[in-house]
């Protein structure tokens, strides 16, 4: 199919106008999302000018009711896509998402679907500081009801966001921002793209060492590769989780069967991240079979600071997936692996 | 009391639902005393005219958000109490399939959006039912339920500035009981009455005596036909009282007997019987009548929900999930 | 030392007591806590009438300005003590606790500490449904700058609380509803006992499994512990972590290297929650040296539901921590010791 | 234009302090433009006269909680600005050792208790802050700033509701500069202005002309002394607008040129040097004498910041817990 090249937020907004071309119910609602301003990130541009202000609603400072109008919207017979600014700042809306959103379902014995989507910007990267910059997808992973995706490339970008829109329940869209003027080939609007949720991406095949991120990782992941490919002759695979809950283990395990080596990297907190939950399950599943090593990379305990070599020093980039690879293929004993470099 | 306008017929099936209200928390309250039902228990009684007058507007077709103590909400917007009970006994046969229980009935198939364990948290709900009335061009509105205590939320701040901004389709009704819990309202609250909040949110509010079920209905009109022809939303503050404690059980050692008598004398049924009476829409024998039928009907919605089917323990893993 | 019966309910209020007997700046802030009520769940019971209404504040239903103004008072020279009702409440808190509390000592570069202590109780096992019965330890331990405790005896209730109220930074202390009818020996006031944040306690010594648990879950652990030592012959060491971040990995592990077999237990979701960081890291720390067979126990992954079948269905108890110990050791080759059954 | 009973000598100070953030904020955007600064930065051109007004009646150990636009609230309470310099650009010597940068700027040695990234989160800190005061009979007072932003926020609500129910000794004063972001204010609140709002708290508010020195300081004055004596918060809304857009870089296309224009003409630093003039308290040379004083002063800091040590990587890890 033709593709063009798009940046991500290009991609996104693409996605949101098709949507909302498609299906009437579809209205987006947050802060300064309208033009002229067009989103503090500029996703939403143009849409209120196409869409009218009644589908592109610009919020108060509210991020509860923000969250807690799509809530009521979506069991109304609307497909809000809600935005709240800052991944940080969802703590303020964590009633409406967890005890509202992701139970409504399930309280009504099923009678209701709740087809919200909440996007979501953040992590780390930019000195933004500590209340701007973190990445808390493990807490929504910790709660049933929810899903949670992440994408790493416009193409998936645009195909996850409207497959989010599409779905029934709840789900929280965290856009990394370091990634919104990356570029990357999307098919044409016609293609009408749509990602399945819960499915990861093999962004990179291999066969000596499985790493499993998601999000801005991605990329870094790649390079990683690269390096280690340069480096050393080891090829590593590179799954892209995109949806981080209900995530892919069927992916994730057969990957872990060829190579017999994880990595598991995010930038959110290692303490409680979602590496742990991964690397526990694949040690649960996999360690009668092979023997099983597994490194997990995540930021150190502390905030996020503002200096740049502070930020560095606790969020975990390239450099860090490298080590955390060959430390894994070390203790694997096939050091012999590493031993061309 | 006025009402003078209004069809005693009407009034008439109006005092029926409040009867209806009164009889199935006296009931549940009974069950509950008996250690049948799990859970928690919130009743109601006392404060059978807010929500009876409220939903005396509304169609099938609108929609109410309630709240903790929302029987009352939900039986006025139609409910059948029989599936009420098979849910208060956590039956799978229940509204909720044993899911929710007392504190979270939902009914959408009449629009009820469902009682909520979280104080003021149907308020920005409410707000965005609103939105998808108003996106789509109904003359649907939305009756949002809420106690005295959920006024000091953010939520409904946040909440009812929204419908405020937007003039959204939503009818705010306070049920100020004096009480959330143990605090009396009037120290974690200085404004004299919601009114003066209402015009911090630039909107139309009114003070109610919420045991006045015509005082209730025509502020009530009022709102609802505001809200349908695109007014936007209205403030009203019912005052009202509960009979029980904050939970059944709750031996409420924070109230007085007098006030709780003094209260208990402005029964809001005894004053639309007595309006009947004097209208002679109903007379005593009529209105003994009415409350027998009422209580069986209560009596066999209890009945139905202690027979209902247990759920089946791997049931609890459905309805996470839509798709 | 002379000990007495109590139940955890009184534990706790003679530590609030005594701390605020102790040091004039701790106050208490919550909803409903002044007597005649003394809170939901009494346990700051004729605490008003001793210390006067200043120092034991009845809050407004306003979740977020409780732990906020808990944060403006905590860096102002006082050691506020805050309830937040019921656990699944703190969602509404969110923004004070994690972005506010945990980080401004970092963020202010080391000026000030935050000596505020949350006290929050709830949990599953009353059919109180799904918004009233979370257990959401899990997200505070991804927090750095939180210490999140949770204790499981009345004694050990007494001893933490008064830790907590003491320690410089924000604590989360989680109270199990469901044991504050339990009783147990505490030291008499005047010993003035306070417990270590951060260190575990072994609550039954064992040598053939090692289970890790916390609150409500450790009576059952020691019951399973007791079936296992009558069924099988099976001895299970049981430790309460106590303080669930920072959790105590010496003891944990020093346990697990004995036993060679672990199972890990909570209440909460078992995706996402503590019971995979625990897995993980001890994967990591023990998997060269011995053979590591763990099992983790949580809740399925199923909001709370209301009827108690099916509370009872997702919410794993007694029967689980069995079923887990001896599929644990079977997995270790180690069926031999359960032969005896 | 008041301010006839005020000291001539006092203004020239507290105009010293308008000039001082002026100058400040005119470097700060200056560097961040170059790419000196990491992160983001937030401009409080145009709004001197506030946080200088309202800081003139505090005393070091009063305190105060700031936002995200904090520069001018942390000058005006007397911070320095080398050590804010310092902290722009990420030194290990600054106020918070690179860990914060300019949302976060904290000297608790003078009572600032934070900017803060949050958009109202201050509100109910600066009401716990409150409540130290008032357990300890002291009579110290908080003055809370936050932005028309804030305003709809839970916080906002649920913070102000605090302090009036206990008559804490707070402070609150909106800086409405009529935008969030692009947001304008009119679009997200029907209230005519804060003292509405004021009412349904039961607590005193006055609308204050944000852009004049005088207005500002008899209004905090009343709120100050009353806080000071006992008599519980006030809320100010000081209207007023930055002359920057949102963040240093933001070309700020939601409002017109002669908005803009017509803002400026109402320049907060040339009223109260006109006055001073009128008064004979500085003669124009004075005037230009004191600008290239602080000017130098900030330069100075300026470079200050420039030469700072930068942090160690490993210091990241530091400053997590206090025990
Ligand atoms: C956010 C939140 N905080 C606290 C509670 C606990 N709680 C349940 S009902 C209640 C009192 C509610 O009072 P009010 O809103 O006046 O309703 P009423 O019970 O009087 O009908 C409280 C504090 C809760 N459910 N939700
Ligand atoms: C809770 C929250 N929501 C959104 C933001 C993003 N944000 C930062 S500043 C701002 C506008 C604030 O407006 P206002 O309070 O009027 O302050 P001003 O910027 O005008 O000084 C917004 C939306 C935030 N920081 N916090
Ligand atoms: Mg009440
Ligand atoms: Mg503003």
């Amino acid at each position: 199919m033709p593709v063009r090249e798009l940046t991500m937020r290009e991609a996104l907004r693409e996605a949101l106008a098709e949507e909302m071309e498609r299906d009437p119910s579809v209205f987006l609602l947050g802060e300064d999302i309208q033009d002229p301003m067009g989103g503090s990130y500029k996703v939403t541009l143009g849409l209120s000018t196409r869409f009218g202000t009644r589908r592109v609603r610009n919020a108060p400072i509210s991020e509860a009711a923000i969250v807690g109008a799509g809530v009521g919207a979506a069991v109304t017979g609307s497909r809000p896509v809600v935005e709240v600014m800052y991944v940080d700042f969802l703590e303020i809306a964590m009633d409406q998402l967890v005890s509202q959103a992701a139970k409504i379902r399930y309280m009504s014995g099923g009678q209701v679907a709740v087809p919200l989507t909440v996007r979501c910007q953040g992590g780390p990267g930019r000195s933004a500081g500590p209340q701007h910059s973190q990445l808390l997808e493990a807490w929504f992973a910790h709660v049933p009801g929810l899903k949670v995706v992440v994408p790493s490339t416009p193409r998936d970008g645009k195909a996850l966001l409207k497959a989010a829109i599409r779905d029934p329940d709840p789900v929280v869209f965290f856009e990394p921002n370091v990634l919104y003027n990356s570029r990357g080939p999307v098919p044409d609007p016609g293609a009408d793209e749509v990602a399945p949720l819960g499915k990861a991406d093999v962004k990179r095949p291999g066969r000596d060492v499985t790493v499993v991120t998601y999000g801005a990782m991605v990329a870094m992941a790649l390079e990683a590769a690269e390096r280690l490919a340069r480096e050393d002759g080891v090829e590593a695979e590179v799954i892209d989780l995109r949806t981080v809950s209900p995530w892919d283990r069927e992916t994730v395990l057969a990957s872990f069967r060829k190579t017999r080596a994880l990595v598991v990297a995010h930038q959110a907190v290692r303490q409680g991240g979602m590496g742990a939950e991964i690397a526990a399950t694949v040690y649960e599943e996999a360690l009668d079979e092979v023997d099983v090593e597994i490194a997990r990379v995540g930021a150190r305990f502390a905030p996020t600071p503002f200096a740049p070599e502070l930020e560095r020093y606790v969020v975990p980039g390239v450099e860090e997936i490298v080590a955390a690879a060959r430390a894994t293929l070390e203790r694997a004993g096939r050091a012999g692996l590493l031993a061309r470099r | 009391m006025s009402g003078v306008a209004f069809d005693p017929a009407w009034i008439v099936e109006l005092y029926r639902r409040m009867v209806r209200i009164r009889a199935f928390e006296e009931k549940a309250a009974e069950l509950y005393q008996k250690g049948a039902l799990p859970g928690f228990l919130h009743s109601s009684v006392g404060q059978e005219a807010v929500p009876v007058g409220v939903c005396a507007w509304l169609e099938r077709d609108d929609l109410i958000t309630s709240t903790h103590r929302g029987h009352g909400h939900i039986l006025a917007k139609g409910a059948d109490p029989a599936r009420m009970f098979l849910e208060l006994y956590g039956s799978e046969e229940g509204y909720n399939r044993g899911k929710g229980g007392s504190m979270h009935i939902m009914d959408f198939s009449i629009g009820v959006l469902g009682a909520n364990g979280i104080v003021g948290a149907g308020i920005p709900i409410a707000a965005g039912a609103g939105i998808s009335l108003q996106n789509r061009g109904s003359d649907r509105v939305v009756a949002c339920f809420f106690g005295d205590g959920a006024v000091t939320t953010g939520a409904f701040h946040e909440g009812v500035n929204m419908a405020a901004i937007w003039e959204l389709p939503v009818v705010f009704v306070c049920e100020n009981n004096q009480y959330a819990e143990s605090t009396p309202h009037r120290t974690v609250d200085r404004a004299p009455d919601l009114t003066v909040r209402a015009q911090g949110y630039g909107i139309p509010g009114e003070l109610v005596d919420g045991n006045d079920l015509f005082a209730v209905l025509e502020a009530a009109q009022r709102a609802v036909e505001r809200a349908r022809r695109g007014g936007g939303p209205t403030l009203l503050e019912c005052r009202t009282y509960r009979w029980y404690g904050h939970y059944i059980g709750d031996p409420a050692v924070y109230r007085s007997d007098e006030e709780v008598a003094s209260w208990k004398a402005r029964d809001p049924l005894r004053r639309v019987a007595a309006w009947l009476l004097e209208q002679g829409a109903l007379d005593e024998e009529g209105e003994a009548r009415l409350r027998a039928e009422v209580e069986a009907e209560i009596e066999a919605a209890a009945e139905a929900g202690a027979r209902g089917r247990r759920p089946a323990p791997e049931s609890a893993l459905e309805d996470v999930y839509a798709g």
